[in-house]
């Protein structure tokens, strides 16, 4: 059974349904929220399939559905479903991902007055995804990244009654908006350049050659083709999406959600909409790559700031304590790695990665949520310990994820696709410093991974809640189970050897040979990064939770610095929100007091001239000043009367101003 | 210049229009208030009838048909614009129009 | 002139004879002033038998009240001139003298003019609602094509009056009995419009006529093909009656003037030629929604069997109407009045939901018409069943708690 | 053209009559009687169903929540004499309306619509009008039920009020 791309909306509208089912469904009916959404994702991923079988019919053709939306003016805005390999594929993994994380809430939810809510969102959110997938139209991809993110908003915010999980859902959303501004101006930009938001349109559509040459050809403020500007914008989305530096503040944040929110942003869904949003993308993001005289290619950019943030998150996971935020930052950091695959022209490797990627983080942070949920909600991995006896199975999937994660040579997945990245990396022409970062983050990703597990899996129980700690249901248990088994497959469809992934993706990739040399030095250094983490955690095991952490004892400024997330935080609360709340005190202020603010400010003063002067000269100047202000406050008044909730004057405005329409068509020659 | 019956017509809607805002922004009892722009939307369904006898021919009947619609969503906003002048007057013992300008409450 | 083309059924001279008198009359004016001569004629025909029905209604009325109360009725006015008691068949001539002669009384600060113009225009708009019945075959006033919506209109507007009446009179139980009369005539107006659209929707229009039209023909021979004769036309029927009765503030509804408990509502401070005219406008309004269920329910102007039809279509209609109205009177004298909120929770709780599954019914039965042979009884056996059972069950749910009802110092 | 030029005048007379007396129920009422007219207009322009819906819908329904709310909301028996406003907002409400006025009556004087075709007359029967409701425009008549729906119970709940409410403000005394 294969699916055809007129058929693709079926995909996003069953976890639809099952999220209006789930809205629609009172608070009792945990069963029927919990089933609706999570048959309708077992649907999904049929269909999933089903798009996979058509789309591997013939891998190099962009299978479109296009449809007129509504008139605008002259033109028509139109949408379309587009279903190619890479479309597929990702659907596949959201599909799957999503549903074994489904099946998991049932259990880590299971005490949650809102059960169903939770299930609306989680539904909600999927539709969103998956129609971001399937979109063939910048606009309708628009739509639906942005419904992923209110989706985003409402699951980490889910929990609002805790003040910080507010607060991070705000921050997440906030933040995440910043990118989108660019995104949506880029959006406009491409549509004023090219007339279409479609992606593919039998040869009209912006990422086919007619219009390719078009924007690359032109050029614009500061030598930039116009489509390197348009391309660095739509890049401003993935960064806020995909918690690029200097965007990925909100990430870690994110964890205040539940855990298996944590674990659909985090692996599947949200971060990967910006590295798809490229991957999409990517011809338009390469049409500036033959150009020589512009000062920037879009893709360097992206690679640079991929290579930065590869770097900068794992330098920080390195020393938080908190379970969930090392995750995240180690998402951070994984994220970074995909855009620099993109950048360094290689967008195959970098969807390898992000499917990999996906499985074995979402299993790491469902393994976090089993031990989360079976510690009484204990995060700190200074508190836990010792874990490896009572929970076994969550034990031994954990440490697979681990091991994919940190990247331990061929029988991990994770191993396979990192490899692919900095095979890439090294052979990008333009600069090798990414390359470097690169390395040096995959020794870090070991180290901090091993610190992970060390603590809180060794040694004793350093609390009451790890003490008791027991195998969660296999509700819980079965997803990290399969998990597990998928993170250690997934990396063979994509090995040097045997490159069926790469060649799917792009029927034009060339496996290249001589990488034994690069593997040789990646795998010295995940051994390393290894080895200085059981040196430093392994050896001796923390006894107390108290007890200070062995790097803070060495460098203990490093070490604040680091756990302060360098400052990011508290730099863009002194910079970006103060500007922030300043401008939207301006605001504020401009529109509650246009004029009346200022008039009362000059009725202030001339009441305080008026006290100085009557202390001097009470006779001569007190009444003048006294009557100047009786004035002003009289203006102030005035004014202020122009907004009062006074519907008649409201509606003698309006009439009005119909009037002086009316007048100036019929004077200024409008007939 | 000779005027054709839509043109009589015409007038006599926008007259009735203007009475009706007149009305609305000269009262400050808010039942007249809201029975002035009744007024106005009634001025507004003349115009239809007016264009769809007069006016160059269209799909039958949808001037007739814009009028019932209209006639409907009126009767709706009568009804709640009403039930919402009750609550106004409930809480501030007043139904001056001026009396009720602020949500707070 | 023999017999048979004077009796022949549609054609016939008896048929024709109120239009051919008319034109007789009107035959040799000039063609827009005849127009308006012809209108006028028959406002004025209308007005005047009506108007006399009326007089002798309220005659019968008190009559017949009178013989099931076991007492007389009016019987001592004499008929002038030959001074002969004909069973008090004068009676309504003296009460209108009476009426006119009585002084106009207007309260103290009442306000005057809506004093005055509530009869007139309840009485204005009873008379409108009259034009649109088609009284025989040709006899129709007033030919819409919207004639049932145009009748409920007219009939909505006496509200207005009610209320100008009540709110005019500056007199705490008249407003306090128009805003209860105003209720009333809101909540019945819902089943009234409700029962009638099935007969609406059967004919495929608004138009009288073609409603009557579509009652013609005989089933099996020599059962009219009435709307009541079919189970959602008697259901029809007998929602629109109850809500005709409390549309017309008839007794066991006549809750806005209960002179128990209002004095007598907004009537309170009428008096004189005023208090006539709100009489009038009543009567009238009993006949008009009479009228409206012969024609919609009751077949028009049709004659009842096939062998009757030589008799003509008007009369007829005067026998149902006449038999109607008796019935009216016969329900006045019978039962007693409800309490207000028996009244609404009677309205909102049982006429309104068995209306609107009357509605379905008559849907389920245009569906149908095409089954025949043993399938007509399904046909019959489902529909009684969708009127019978909501009856049943609602009514049930209606009177639990209420009935039957002990008194503790009886017996 | 004579009957036309009646009821207008009819009805612009009630109307604006309505809107400048100072008892409320007889601007209610007097508002009715221009409703009617614009019913007759509408009888006079052919629209016959418009026109008795018209009759129907404000004559019976609107007109009467109207005397409601008039009667719901006054203190005592005589509350229902309200004053005219400041003579500012009436001088100022007259030259907006004047000013529209003049530019509507401008526009449409100056607009050359054209001498309608001799005879077409559209007819539009009760039963045309709806197979019309019932084709072409049937989701907007469902949504119109909704919304009747919606607005009554709306309406309901709005005017109903909640009885804690009343129960709290009672010891306070009236403002």
């Amino acid at each position: 059974m294969s699916l055809s791309a007129s058929q693709l909306w079926l995909i996003p509208a069953l976890p639809l349904l099952a999220a209006a089912i789930g809205a629609l469904t009172p608070r009792g009916g945990r069963k029927l929220a919990a089933g609706a959404a999570i048959l309708a994702l077992a649907g999904a991923f049929l269909l999933s399939c089903g798009a996979l079988v058509g789309a591997l019919a013939d891998p190099a053709q962009h299978l479109v559905h296009n449809f007129s939306w509504f008139d605008l003016g002259a033109g028509t805005v139109r949408l379309g479903f587009l279903l190619d390999p890479l479309t597929a594929l990702m659907c596949v993994m959201v599909t799957f991902v999503g549903l074994l994380i489904f099946i998991f809430s049932t259990g880590y939810m299971q005490e949650d007055a809102n059960f169903t809510r939770f299930f609306c969102f989680l539904s909600l959110f999927a539709a969103a995804m998956l129609g971001l997938l399937v979109a063939n139209s910048l606009l309708l991809l628009f739509i639906c990244w942005e419904l992923v993110g209110v989706a985003s908003y409402l699951l980490i915010g889910f929990w609002f009654h805790k003040p910080e999980a507010a607060a991070a859902a705000k921050k997440a959303f906030i933040t995440t908006r910043i990118g989108d501004l660019g995104l949506l101006l880029g959006m406009l930009w491409l549509y004023d350049a090219t007339g279409s938001l479609l992606f593919y349109d039998a040869g009209q559509g912006v990422l086919e050659n007619a219009a390719l040459a078009t924007l690359a050809g032109q050029v614009t403020v500061g030598g930039l083709a116009v489509s390197t500007a348009i391309g660095l914008l739509i890049f401003c989305g993935a960064v806020g999406k995909s918690g690029q530096f200097p965007l990925h503040v909100w990430l870690p944040d994110a964890m205040e959600g539940p855990t298996p929110v944590s674990a659909l942003i985090h692996a599947a869904t949200m971060v990967a909409a910006g590295v798809f949003l490229i991957a999409r993308v990517y011809p338009l993001m390469a049409a500036d790559q033959a150009l020589v005289a512009v000062p920037v290619h879009a893709l360097s950019v992206v690679a640079f700031i991929g290579a930065i943030t590869a770097l900068l998150g794992a330098v920080i996971a390195v020393a938080q304590n908190d379970l969930k935020r090392i995750l995240a930052f180690s998402t951070v950091s994984q994220l970074g790695y995909m855009m620099l695959a993109l950048g360094v022209g290689s967008w195959v490797a970098a969807i390898f990665h992000l499917l990999t990627h996906a499985f074995f983080k979402a299993l790491l942070f469902l393994g976090a949520g089993s031990v989360i949920h079976a510690a009484h909600h204990e995060q700190d991995i200074r508190q836990l310990g010792g874990l490896r006896g009572p929970m076994k199975i969550t034990f031994i999937t954990f440490a697979i994820g681990t091991m994919a994660l940190a990247g331990v040579p061929f029988l991990f997945s994770g191993f396979w696709s990192k490899e692919a990245i900095l095979h890439a990396a090294h052979g990008w022409s333009v600069s090798h410093l990414p390359f470097y970062l690169a390395l040096v983050a995959v020794v870090l990703t070991a180290f901090y991974m091993t610190r992970l597990v060390m603590q809180a899996f060794f040694g004793r129980p350093r609390s009451h809640a790890a003490e008791h700690a027991h195998e969660n249901r296999v509700a819980m248990t079965g997803p990290l189970v399969l998990l597990a088994i998928c993170a250690v497959l997934l990396g063979f469809l994509g090995t040097p050897y045997w490159p069926w992934l790469q060649r799917t993706l792009d029927p034009t990739f060339k496996a290249e040979a001589g990488g034994a040399g690069l593997m040789v030095l990646s795998i010295v250094l995940v051994a390393f990064g290894l080895g200085i983490g059981w040196a430093i955690y392994g050896r001796h095991v923390r006894a107390t939770a108290t007890a200070p952490d062995p790097l803070a004892v060495r460098a203990p400024g490093l070490w604040a610095a680091l756990g302060d997330r360098l400052g990011f935080d508290a730099f863009y609360a002194a910079t970006v929100f103060k500007l922030n709340a300043g401008a939207a005190a301006f605001a504020d202020a401009l529109d509650r007091h246009v004029v009346d603010g200022a008039i009362r400010l000059l009725v202030r003063l001339g009441e305080f001239a008026g006290v100085v002067h009557r202390e001097t000269d009470e006779d001569l100047l007190n009444g003048g000043f006294d009557a100047a202000s009786r004035g002003l406050r009289a203006g102030g008044n005035s004014y202020s009367k122009v907004q009062t909730g006074d519907a008649h004057g409201y509606l003698r405005a309006v009439a009005l101003g119909f009037v002086a329409l009316v007048l100036l068509v019929m004077l200024g020659g409008g007939r | 210049m000779t005027y054709s019956p839509l043109h009589l017509c015409l007038l006599f809607s926008s007259a009735l229009f203007c009475i009706g805002l007149i009305g609305a922004l000269a009262r400050s009892n808010t039942i007249l208030v809201l029975l002035g722009v009744e007024l106005m939307l009634n001025a507004a369904n003349l115009n239809f009838i007016a264009f769809w006898r007069y006016g160059p021919p269209t799909a039958p009947g949808t001037g007739v048909i814009f009028v019932i619609f209209a006639i409907a969503v009126a009767a709706a906003e009568a009804a709640v614009g009403l039930a919402l002048v009750i609550a106004v007057y409930r809480h501030h013992r007043s139904i001056r129009l001026q009396d009720a300008n602020q949500l707070k409450g | 002139m023999n017999a048979a083309l004077l009796f022949a059924t549609t054609g016939s001279v008896l048929e024709t004879l109120p239009v051919t008198l008319r034109d007789l009359v009107t035959g040799w004016l000039p063609e827009p002033l005849r127009w308006l001569v012809n209108s006028l004629v028959g406002v004025g025909t209308l007005l005047a038998v009506i108007g006399l029905l009326f007089a002798y209604l309220t005659l019968a009325e008190r009559k017949i009240l009178g013989r099931i109360q076991n007492r007389p009725g009016p019987n001592r006015t004499p008929i002038p001139f030959i001074n002969l008691r004909f069973f008090g068949l004068a009676q309504p001539f003296a009460d209108g003298v009476k009426a006119i002669t009585k002084e106009d009384v207007v309260p103290d600060g009442a306000d005057k003019v809506l004093h005055f113009l509530a009869p007139v225009a309840l009485l204005a708009f009873s008379i409108m609602t009259l034009g649109v019945i088609p009284y025989g075959r040709h006899l129709v006033l007033l030919e819409f094509d919207a004639a049932v919506l145009y009748f409920f209109a007219a009939g909505a507007a006496t509200e207005l009056a009610v209320f100008m009446a009540g709110w005019a009179s500056r007199n705490k139980y008249s407003l306090l009995a128009a805003m209860r009369a105003l209720a009333q005539l809101i909540s019945y107006e819902l089943p009234l419009l409700l029962s009638v659209v099935p007969a609406v929707m059967l004919a495929g229009s608004l138009a009288l006529p073609a409603i009557v039209e579509a009652q013609g023909g005989w089933s099996y021979g020599f059962l009219p093909q009435w709307h009541v004769f079919t189970p959602w036309g008697f259901a029809g029927f007998i929602i629109f009656f109850i809500s005709a009765l409390a549309e017309s503030n008839r007794s066991p509804f006549d809750l806005p003037e209960a002179e128990s408990e209002l004095i007598a509502g907004h009537l309170t401070e009428y008096s004189g030629f005023k208090y006539a005219l709100f009489f009038m406008a009543e009567y009238f309004g009993m006949c008009a929604l009479s009228g409206m269920g012969v024609t919609l329910f009751l077949g028009g102007w049709q004659a009842p069997l096939p062998f009757l039809e030589f008799i003509p279509s008007y009369v007829w209609f005067g026998v149902k109407l006449l038999s109607l109205l008796l019935v009216f009177i016969w329900i006045r004298a019978t039962f007693p009045r409800l309490r207000m909120d028996q009244l609404t929770r009677f309205a909102w709780k049982f006429l309104v939901p068995l209306a609107l599954i009357n509605l379905g019914t008559a849907a389920f039965w245009s569906l149908t018409a095409g089954w025949s042979g043993p399938l007509q009884f399904v046909r019959w056996a489902v529909a009684l069943a969708l009127v019978l059972v909501p009856f049943t069950l609602l009514g049930r749910r209606l009177s639990a708690g209420v009935a039957p009802r002990t008194y503790r110092y009886a017996t | 053209m004579i009957p036309l030029l009646l009821i207008a005048g009819l009805t612009l007379a009630t109307a604006a009559v309505a809107l400048a007396l100072r008892n409320l129920i007889h601007s209610a009422l007097l508002l009715i009687a221009s409703w009617a007219g614009i019913a007759a207009f509408y009888l006079w322009a052919g629209a016959e169903f418009v026109a008795f819906a018209q009759v129907l819908v404000y004559v019976g329904a609107v007109s009467m929540v109207v005397l409601f709310a008039v009667l719901l909301t006054r203190r005592s028996r005589d509350d229902i004499s309200v004053a005219i406003d400041s003579p500012a907002r009436g001088i100022a409400a007259l030259l907006t309306g004047g000013a529209v006025l003049g530019v509507l009556f401008g526009a449409v004087i100056s607009s050359p619509l054209g001498a309608p075709a001799a005879g077409a007359r559209p007819s539009l029967s009760v039963k045309e009008l709806g197979l019309q409701l019932m084709g072409p425009h049937a989701a907007a008549l469902l949504i119109v039920g909704v919304l009747l729906t919606v607005a009554l119970l709306g309406a309901v709940v709005i005017a109903a009020g909640d009885r804690t409410d009343a129960a709290e403000r009672k010891p306070e005394g009236n403002p």
